[in-house]
Parts: structure tokens; C-alpha cells; sequence
């Protein structure tokens, strides 16, 4: 970070060439700059104003989860899980906490998943809801952000009625729910609901169809379906390059397979059609949550699971659809109370990686629109 | 009505003009002894500045500001953006003047003696009968200054300058072409 | 996977747990057995690289592919033993995601990649001493003389 | 004192603005009023700015520094005179400190020529647009050498996008303004002209705003420069010099406190420069609206009534919010304050109301109230739109704008000229 020598083939200490020399510039964008969402930090090299490379440098935000997971109980360990995406912390903590019963072979009871199904999909528009505002701040259009956040906050303050956390929640616990759902819970997500439904399509009378934002996106980070599959990006930036892929269908967790929903898929991987998947998705999101609330069983929220967890020996991969894409929790138990190892399969990390390639070719502006069309939360990436 | 409102009092010419040409002189030094280019640049500006305030004090207003529109906004812009591009610090250490200082001089000299010449003539014409200008140029007053040069230039009665006018305006387009066409090996 | 068992022999395991398939394999066929795979199963997504370190064992990493196929919407868990010090082929030109995950494997624990394009730490800083997620490596301890130089911390702390 | 009284009616009587009488007293006082009336508009628009976004975006914006945010503007210029002034170590520091100052010094020389009504310009230019177009184009200047001078990449690439976006919309910019100078020439005497006042009188004469004129030709050259001018102006959504999220702050990057503030101060005088100059060129400038459709002693006693409506209105509405403010003891000084504020535009609107007063500022009145409006939409543009991206704006400029502006400068000459044309087309056809 500090040693620029090492930053080959963009170093930094060769002075710049300009212009009428030769080509080239080296920026570095980062890791303290309003659009690249947090520490990330971007080496570009330019040509005038177009990106002939680039080199992410990231790391700054690294904690050590891993490191830190195998010197906590199963139990401790889940609410360090909210703090990696920490704008879906509610898909973490479902990801873990069913890795787990997986590896314990227990079963959450059926009202404590469609309440998990319900925050889960809450999560998800919240978290595309605040994808939305800042990467459309990113390209210019400031006014959706206090939208979004506005709307946000409806749900953040389910959140804190249901947990009483708004951000971090630690919203599940392993083999099922530590809250039964609060008085007024099914009311106040229908009320959600119908509430978002008109905001949603506020948002795309904003964007939509504004011929700025067309030009602004259309054909801009494109990335076909095949280069996504080969980088292993997932998520909606594979749905968009045409790839009708979505674990909750694929294969299906929680109780995902008993809900009617859509995978929306885009045609051309370009900005615009990210953007468009995820529009889709928080309405397919909603209707998920509509049929979930009008199912709710009644009946116990937790399963029994020993008061101190002591997995079997072995291995078990698991892995959700998580906002940004795959988020997959690898665990292996040696039989004792601390997990031997936890690996983490970060969306953010593994999309980032296309940064380069969606790219190469384009203008610096687009750079920004691209990481913000990646919807990448550096506390994932760096963990 | 008040009087001292509708006559025209004297501007103070002498004053400005000395000031102004100073202003000039000054500028015009400081472009050829900085080091700096983007120093030298403001400085040509300064001058290119007070040259428009000159005009101005010869009732030439329209001429003053297609100076200050052409030259101060548009040409010295295009200048500042290329010497910023390139390396300053390496053209700080090359040497100020160089070898063409012989040919500077002839240029100069020519120069000021063309200035001389046609400053006699003209210092003669006020007295005498020999004019160098014969369309006499300064009959219309300053609110009409604009109409006039329109008039020089493009009416049928007055002027024939109309085909040397636009075959400028095309040699300005051969170089627009030209210079595109060297820096872009592929259009 | 019988007909793998049938070609490469005791090199390769498939077993199952949890219902999760899984392979080990040895060391020597990890770069066949990736290849054919991907261009014979059509496991064309590479979801993950890890390792996991067990000092006590002779063999002291293990490093493990985690593949899913499309086509076959099915998941399948490569698994290899190498020794402290040894090399695992790069998967990167099989699938190019493995560029990434391969650096933080090499950041995390030290194992080296044949043929990656750059392999250098990625989360961690470049001139970082020791690699955190191996278990002699302990959770409070960190390069104090990294530290003391880059950001000029006395304590190193 | 009775000379001095007199002396100051006979210039009230006065049919020339202060520049073209040579009356330098006057000339004094008028650019005083304009400096300060200029700084109070950036100031207001500063406020308005901040309220009207905030309004738009479901927030309430400033509201704890006076009441309803009222004295914000002035804190925030408080804070930034008293905050540390840097100047990076490897700045050059003499066009470092001179940039800003070129800035400033262009924004407010445009106003010498503005007219705010038949008299009431500090003077009357035969060049005036052209004045106009050349002294706003040097603020180029100021801030090309703003960003090299900061000696960072950010403002270096912020000045060049600067300079090349406000070089190339100025082609454009001048086209537009050129087809609505030769509209200026429909006269007996059928010579046009540059002055600011003869713009507007014109269109006196000719009974119709530029705008309608030759329709729809007047509303394609209007559009034009309005978008122009918000592209000379860097402000959303051309906004790319200081894009926040791409260049940080660009060219003023580096800048800070004071000189900040001039950056700041430049920009917005430039705004209501650039609207003045629509203003002038196709909004019929200081004439009131429905010159000839509403004609008479009586439209003009009803138009004339209308600034003092407006502040009484603007004072009825600060009376009502004091009305609702909170009754608590901790909101008693914001409740006087706004009260008094309210006060004071009664004030004023009682004021406008006086027959003298009244003849004299309807036309300032008028000339403000259609740059408000422009300030209005520049607002409303950067509450709505995205940012366009560089080629994206280079290619509005060139083949958009460009080639329109053009075809529409032929347009217009051919349809002025369209007897002398005719009568040609014939004798060539019966030869």
C-alpha cells in the first residue's frame, strides 16, 4: 500500500508522460475519493481520458474475519458476519446460521423461515435501494439518493422494531429466530409494501427514461455472459449479461422453492440493464415478501440445538444469493466448539475482479459508473 | 435637461494612454525574460488586454473586443492548454535565448522601422496632402463604429474587401484541416 | 466420476458428506483433473480457491476448489494435500477468476501458484511478514516492523 | 443642497445611462448598487439554492442558523473568511493567488453593460454583447490556470475539461446570439444593433419578444443558448469540471477559505450573467410581459402594482410561518427574527407601491424577475439530472448544437430578408 515500487506494471515513480511525449497517465483514484464507496483504490492508466488499465489495490478495511472465526464459538462468530456486507447484514447472517444447521444437520422450524425470508428480501431492496441512490449520485442525479433513503429507513425501522438493530441486526440465530415476530409485524410489512410499490416507480420516472441517464449507461462496463461465468461474477451482474441464474432458484435454500417469483435477466451486460435487473428484483422481492407474509405459519421459531454446539467433523459449503451475488460460507469442524476454519465466498471481492475488463476502452467517468454498476461493499471485499 | 449630462467631457487620454502603454511595454518584457511559460502566457494576456484598452481609447470599440473575444478568450486559452501539457520543469532549464537571436534582431528592427516610416507619413498627412488611408476610416462616430466596419467591409459601395475577408476565413480552414490531419494519424 | 476413478486410479476419491460432493486428489493431477472438469463436465464456474492448514499432519495444507456447473446445476469440491513449501499449479487459465482467490490463498497461508500471471499479496500489504489464517500464526500478532516503518508507530501496535 | 437636488432630478430625468453621459458620479453610485445588488443575489441565491434542492429532494435543507436557514449564507461566508487559507507546497504561487481574482474580475465586468432598464445600466456599450461574450469568456483564464497552478492531477484535468467544454459551447453559444442580433436589424433603416439597450429597444419597436419572432426560429436559438449557457457555466448537467464523484472538486480542488469563496462567488455572478444576457436577447429584457396584447392606462397600472404585490406576498408568507413556529421559549428570537423579516418586505412592498418609486424600479423589477427564473431552472436542472459524460458533451456541442445553430443562423437572415430574396428570385426568373 505504502510501497508504490511494487505496483508494477503501473508504477507510479516514472514521471509523467504527457501528451506530447508519449500517451500515458497514471491516476490514482483512492482510497480517499467520494465514488469509489468506501477504501477501495484504483490505479488507473490513461490514455487523455481514456482507461487503457487499471489496478485495484484493496485491503484497507481488512479485519481478519477469517482469522477471527476460528477463535470464536459458532454462536460468537455469527454477529462478526453482519459486519462484512454490512448493507445486507441480514443475508449474512442467514447464510451463516444455515451453513451451520447444515453442518449440524438441523432445520430451522417453517414460521422461523418466512420470517427469515421476509427480513432477507426486506434486506435485499435495502440494500438495492441504496445501490441505486449512490451509484445515480455517482453519475451526476443527486435527488434519488434522499429518495432511496428515505424509503430505506421504512425498512431499517422494521428492522429496529423486530431487533432493534437498524444496520448490523444479527437478525437470526442458529437453528431458528431468537425473537418471535413483534405484534404488528405482518401489518407493518404489508404497509411496507404498498408503500414502496409507488416509490419504486418514482425512482424510474427519475431515471428511467432520462436521456442522459440513457447515454450515461447504455453500452457503458459491458461484460458478456460468458466473461462473467469465466471471472465469476454472479448476482445481477450476471442476470443482466443473460445468464438466468439465481441460487434461490438453482438451488434453492431456506423455503425459497415454495414462493413465485421471477428472475429478471438483461440483454446487452451493460450498465443500463444492471440497473434495470435490480429495479425488477425489488419488485420480485416484494411480491415474495407479499406471499410470504400472507403464509406465515404459526408454530416454534427455534429448533433444538445443543446449548454448546459441537458440529461433527467435516466439511460442509454452503451458499446463498446474497444482494451482490453468491455469498458462500466454507466451514470446516474439527468437532470442537470453534469452527477449524471458515472461509468466505464474498460477491463484492470475486465482481470486483471484472472491474478491469468492463473497463478497458472506456472514459474515467465511466469508471465510476462501473464501480458503482458493480454495487460492491468494501467491507466484503476486504473482510 | 442638465448640460454637463449630454456633452461629452474629455477623457483623461494622455494619462490612460501612458498608463496603458506601460502596461504594454511591461507585459511585452515579461514575455521574453520568463522562464516560465504559463508566466509568459499571462503576461502576453496582460498585454493582449491593454492593446484592447488602447483600441477602445481610438474609438474603435468593436475592435477592442473581438480582441479581447479572439485573442485574450479564445487564442491564449488554446495557448495556456498546451504549455500546461507539457513539461515546464524541462523547458526551465533550457537555455532563454537561442541562436535565432540574429534574425530576431533583423525581424525587430525592420519591424520599427516600417512603425517609423508610417509614423512620418501620417505626421505629415495632417499637415500636408500625402494620406495613406483615403477612405478616411474614422468619419463615422463611435456609436456607429460597428456599423461602419460592417459597411467597409461587406457593402457593395464602400468596400471590396468581402473576397479577401472570406478567402482569410478559408485559409484559416486549410489550417483547422491541416492540423487535424497531423495529429491524428487515423480520423 | 467412476470412469476418473477407472483412468487415474488411487490418485482420486470421490466421496460424499452431507450430501456434498467432494474429490481428493493427489497433488500431481490437480492440473488434468481441473481441465477435464471443466472442458469435459462442464463445470465452468470456479466459485471459489481455499486452503485450510493443519500443522500436525505431514502434508500440513489443504487447498480446495469449490466448481459449479451450469449445465448440471450441480456442486463439486476438488480437494489436494500438499506440504509446507510446495506448489499447487494455477488454475487461472482454466477460469480467470481464479486470479484473485489464488492471491489471497498465496496472502493467506503462502502457498505459492505455478504460472499465475502475479502472484503478490492482495489484501495484506506488500511487504507484510508471516501469513495470517495459518494456526501458528497468532490472532493477536501482527509484522510490528512493517508497522514501525509504513506507518510510523513506535510500539508497532 | 438645492443644487445637489437638482442636480440628481435633472439626472433622473435623464434618457442616458451614466456611462454614455459621462457622469462619473453616477457612473460610481451605479456600479456600487450593481456590486452589492449582485452580492446580495449570490447570497439569496446561495440560500435559495440550498432550500429549493432541499425541498426537491424531501429535506428540509438549513434551518438552525436564523430562522428557516435564513442567516446561513452569511455564516457560511463567515466561516469560510475566517478559515485557514492553504496554498499547496507545490503550487505556483503567484498565478495560484492571481487565478481566483481573474475569475472574479471577469464575473463582475459583464455587469457594466447589463441593462436593467432604459437607463439604468452603468453604460451603454455599442459592443455591449460582444463586451459581454468576450470578458465572460475570460473567466477561462482563471480557472485553466487555477488547475495548473494547484500542481495536482485532479484540478489539472478538471481545468482542461473546463476550458475545452466552455471554448466549444461558446461557438454555439454565439451563433444563437448572432441570429438574434440580425433579428435587431428589422428596422427602417435596416442596420442592427450590438448595444444591450438597442437589443431590447428593438424588440420594443418590433412589438415582440426575440423569442416569438419568426417562429419557431427565436425559440431554436433561445434553446440553444440556454443550454449553452449552462454549459459556460459548468453547472449541472455539465457540470464535469467539478464533478464531485469523478474529480473531487476539480479545478478549485486545492482551493480553500477565501479564495474558495471567490470561485464560489464567480460562479454564481456568472449565472445570473449568462441568464441576463437571455434575458436581454430574447425575454424582452426590462419590458413587461404582454406589451401589446395588453395595452392601455389600465394594464399599465395593473402591471405596475406587481412588485409591490410580490413583496407583500413574500411578507404574507414569512407572517404565516411565523405564525406556525413553534411556541416554544427557545424559537422566541427566530420567530421575532422572521417576523421582522416579514416586516421588512411589507416594507418594501408598501414602498413599490408609490407612484415614483413605482415608474422607477418596474423595469428593474421585470429584468430580475426573469433571471430569477432562469436561476430557478438552473436549480431545478441540478435537482433532476444526471451528469453528462465528456464526449458525451463535446458531441452536444459540436454536432448537435453547432450545425442547428448555423442552419438556424441562415434560416434566420433568409426569412428577414425574405422580400429582398423574393424580389431577386423573380428578376432572376424572368431573365
Amino acid at each position: 500500500m505504502t510501497d508504490s515500487k511494487s505496483l508494477s506494471p503501473l508504477d507510479l515513480d516514472t514521471p509523467d508522460k504527457t501528451f506530447l511525449d508519449a500517451n500515458e497517465l497514471v491516476i490514482n483514484m483512492g482510497p480517499q475519493h467520494p465514488a469509489t464507496h468506501g477504501v477501495l483504490r484504483v490505479i488507473l492508466r490513461l490514455d487523455g481520458e481514456k482507461v487503457l488499465g487499471l489496478e485495484c489495490v484493496i485491503g484497507y478495511l481488512h479485519r481478519g474475519v477469517e482469522k477471527i472465526a476460528e477463535n470464536r464459538t459458532y454462536t460468537m462468530f455469527n454477529p462478526y458476519v453482519d459486519r462484512m456486507d454490512y448493507v445486507a447484514a441480514v443475508s449474512n447472517g442467514l447464510g451463516y446460521c444455515e451453513a451451520v444447521e447444515k453442518l449440524l444437520s438441523v432445520e430451522a422450524p417453517p414460521r422461523a423461515q418466512y420470517i427469515r425470508v421476509i427480513l432477507t428480501e426486506l434486506n435485499r431492496i435495502a440494500s438495492h435501494q441504496l445501490w441505486l441512490g449512490t451509484h445515480a449520485l455517482d453519475i451526476g442525479a443527486i435527488t434519488p439518493l434522499f429518495y432511496t433513503f428515505r424509503d430505506r429507513e421504512e425498512i431499517l425501522k422494521i428492522f429496529e422494531k423486530y431487533c432493534g438493530a437498524r444496520l448490523t441486526t444479527h437478525a437470526f440465530r442458529i437453528g431458528g429466530l431468537q425473537y418471535e415476530a413483534y405484534d404488528g409485524f405482518e401489518k407493518d410489512v404489508k404497509t411496507f409494501c404498498s408503500f414502496v410499490k409507488p416509490k419504486i416507480d418514482e425512482y424510474e420516472e427519475l431515471l428511467t427514461t432520462n436521456r442522459i441517464w440513457l447515454e450515461r449507461t447504455k453500452g457503458v462496463g459491458v461484460i458478456s455472459g460468458k466473461d462473467c461465468i469465466a471471472l465469476g461474477v454472479t448476482g445481477p451482474v450476471l442476470r443482466a449479461s443473460g445468464v438466468k441464474w439465481d441460487i434461490r432458484k438453482a438451488l434453492p435454500y431456506a423455503n425459497y422453492k415454495n414462493f413465485d417469483f421471477e428472475i429478471p435477466t438483461g440483454e446487452n451486460g451493460d450498465t443500463y440493464d444492471r440497473y434495470i435487473v435490480r429495479m425488477i428484483e425489488m419488485r420480485q422481492s416484494l411480491r415474495i415478501i407479499e406471499q410470504a407474509v400472507a403464509g406465515i405459519p404459526e408454530g416454534p421459531i427455534m429448533a433444538k440445538v445443543p446449548k454448546v454446539m459441537k458440529p461433527p467433523v467435516g466439511e460442509i459449503y454452503h451458499s446463498i444469493e446474497a444482494p451482490k451475488g453468491e455469498l458462500g460460507y466454507f466451514i470446516v469442524s474439527d468437532g470442537s466448539t470453534q469452527p477449524y476454519r471458515i472461509r468466505v465466498r464474498p460477491p463484492s471481492f470475486v465482481n470486483l475482479q471484472a472491474l478491469d475488463v468492463m473497463c478497458r476502452g472506456q472514459l474515467v467517468a465511466d469508471v465510476i459508473a462501473v464501480i458503482g454498476t458493480l454495487d460492491i461493499v468494501l467491507g466484503e471485499v476486504d473482510r | 435637461m442638465n448640460p454637463s449630462l449630454t456633452q461629452n467631457p474629455p477623457v483623461a487620454t494622455s494619462f490612460f494612454f501612458y498608463g496603458i502603454a506601460a502596461i504594454m511595454i511591461i507585459g511585452g518584457i515579461l514575455v521574453i525574460t520568463r522562464k516560465n511559460a504559463v508566466h509568459s502566457a499571462l503576461a502576453l494576456i496582460t498585454t493582449l488586454l491593454a492593446q484592447a484598452a488602447l483600441y477602445l481609447m481610438l474609438y474603435a470599440p468593436f475592435v477592442a473586443g473581438v480582441q479581447i473575444i479572439l485573442y485574450a478568450g479564445g487564442i491564449m486559452v488554446l495557448f495556456l492548454f498546451v504549455i500546461m501539457l507539457i513539461a515546464i520543469e524541462r523547458n526551465m532549464k533550457e537555455r532563454q535565448f537561442n541562436k535565432q537571436w540574429l534574425i530576431g534582431i533583423v525581424a525587430a528592427g525592420a519591424l520599427g522601422g516600417l512603425f517609423i516610416a508610417v509614423y512620418t507619413t501620417v505626421t505629415r498627412t495632417a499637415s500636408g496632402s500625402k494620406t495613406i488611408f483615403p477612405l478616411g476610416s474614422s468619419s463615422y462616430a463611435e456609436g456607429q463604429n460597428t456599423q461602419g466596419i460592417a459597411a467597409l467591409l461587406f457593402s457593395q459601395q464602400a468596400g471590396t474587401y468581402m473576397f479577401a475577408f472570406e478567402i482569410a476565413s478559408l485559409l484559416l480552414l486549410v489550417a483547422i484541416i491541416g492540423a487535424v490531419v497531423m495529429a491524428k494519424k487515423r480520423i | 466420476m467412476a470412469k476418473y476413478k477407472q483412468v487415474y486410479g488411487s490418485g482420486i476419491n470421490p466421496l460424499t458428506h452431507l450430501g456434498q460432493n467432494y474429490l481428493e486428489v493427489d497433488r500431481s493431477l490437480i492440473p488434468n483433473i481441473l481441465q477435464r472438469l471443466r472442458d469435459d463436465e462442464h463445470f465452468d464456474y470456479c466459485v471459489d480457491v481455499t486452503a485450510v492448514h493443519y500443522p500436525k499432519r505431514e502434508k500440513a495444507f489443504d487447498v480446495i476448489w469449490i466448481l459449479y456447473s451450469f449445465e448440471r446445476n450441480e456442486r463439486i469440491r476438488v480437494k489436494t494435500q500438499i506440504a509446507d513449501g510446495e506448489s499447487v499449479p494455477s488454475a487461472e487459465p482454466i477460469w480467470t477468476t481464479c486470479n484473485w482467490l489464488e492471491r489471497e490463498v498465496y496472502d493467506m497461508f503462502g502457498i505459492k501458484f505455478d504460472g499465475h500471471p502475479d502472484l503478490k499479496r492482495i489484501l495484506l500489504p506488500d511487504g507484510w511478514k508471516g501469513f495470517p489464517l495459518r494456526k501458528d500464526y497468532g490472532i493477536l500478532q501482527q509484522d510490528n516492523e512493517w508497522v514501525q516503518i509504513n506507518l510510523g508507530i513506535e510500539s508497532g501496535q | 443642497m438645492h443644487d445637489l437636488i437638482q442636480y440628481i432630478q435633472s439626472y433622473l430625468g435623464s434618457d442616458k445611462t451614466p456611462g454614455v453621459a459621462g457622469n462619473f458620479f453616477w457612473a460610481t453610485v451605479y456600479v456600487l448598487l450593481v456590486f452589492v445588488g449582485l452580492s446580495v443575489a449570490v447570497i439569496a441565491m446561495n440560500w435559495l439554492e440550498r432550500k429549493i434542492l432541499a425541498h426537491m429532494q424531501v429535506r428540509l435543507g438549513p434551518m438552525r442558523v436564523g430562522p428557516h436557514g435564513l442567516l446561513q449564507p452569511i455564516a457560511d461566508a463567515l466561516k469560510l473568511l475566517l478559515k485557514e487559507d492553504i496554498i499547496p507546497d507545490g503550487a505556483d504561487k503567484v498565478v495560484f493567488w492571481i487565478a481566483p481574482f481573474i475569475v472574479v474580475l471577469a464575473a463582475f465586468t459583464v455587469f457594466v453593460v447589463v441593462p436593467f432598464g432604459p437607463t439604468h445600466a452603468i453604460t451603454d456599450m455599442n459592443i455591449g454583447i460582444l463586451f459581454m461574450l468576450g470578458v465572460s469568456s475570460l473567466s477561462v483564464l482563471g480557472i485553466v490556470t487555477a488547475g495548473w497552478a494547484s500542481n495536482s492531477h485532479y484540478p489539472l484535468i478538471g481545468a482542461l475539461r473546463s476550458s475545452a467544454q466552455m471554448v466549444s459551447y461558446e461557438v454555439a453559444m454565439g451563433l444563437a446570439v448572432v441570429s438574434a442580433i440580425l433579428m435587431t436589424s428589422l428596422n427602417a433603416t435596416n442596420t442592427g444593433t450590438l448595444s444591450m439597450i438597442g437589443i431590447v429597444e428593438a424588440q420594443k419597436d418590433q412589438q415582440v419578444w426575440f423569442l416569438f419572432k419568426f417562429f419557431p426560429l427565436g425559440i431554436i436559438a433561445f434553446v440553444i443558448f440556454a443550454i449553452a449557457m449552462v454549459a459556460e457555466t459548468n453547472r449541472a448537467p455539465f457540470d464535469l469540471p467539478e464533478a464531485e464523484s469523478e474529480l473531487t472538486a476539480g479545478f478549485h480542488t486545492e482551493y480553500s477559505g477565501f479564495r474558495w469563496s471567490l470561485f464560489f462567488l464567480a460562479e454564481y455572478s456568472a449565472m445570473i450573467a449568462v441568464s441576463s444576457i437571455a434575458v436581454t436577447l430574447w425575454l424582452g429584457g426590462w419590458l413587461r410581459p404582454f406589451p401589446n396584447l395588453l395595452q392601455g392606462a389600465t394594464a399599465d397600472l395593473v402591471f405596475s402594482l406587481i412588485p409591490g404585490v410580490t413583496f407583500l406576498f413574500l411578507g404574507a408568507i414569512c407572517f404565516y410561518n411565523t405564525a406556525r413556529m413553534p411556541k416554544h421559549p427557545l424559537f422566541r428570537i427566530q420567530t421575532i427574527g422572521l417576523a421582522g423579516f416579514g416586516a421588512v418586505l411589507a416594507l418594501i412592498g408598501l414602498v413599490l407601491f408609490v407612484p415614483v418609486v413605482r415608474l422607477w424600479v418596474s423595469d428593474i423589477f421585470w429584468f430580475s424577475a426573469k433571471v430569477a427564473v432562469f436561476m430557478y431552472l438552473y436549480i431545478w436542472y441540478r435537482g433532476t439530472f444526471p451528469r453528462y459524460r465528456f464526449d458525451q458533451l463535446m458531441k452536444v456541442g459540436w454536432k448537435v448544437l453547432l450545425p442547428t445553430g448555423l442552419a438556424l443562423l441562415i434560416l434566420t437572415a433568409m426569412v428577414g430578408m425574405r422580400a429582398e430574396l423574393i424580389a431577386q428570385v423573380k428578376e432572376a426568373l424572368h431573365l
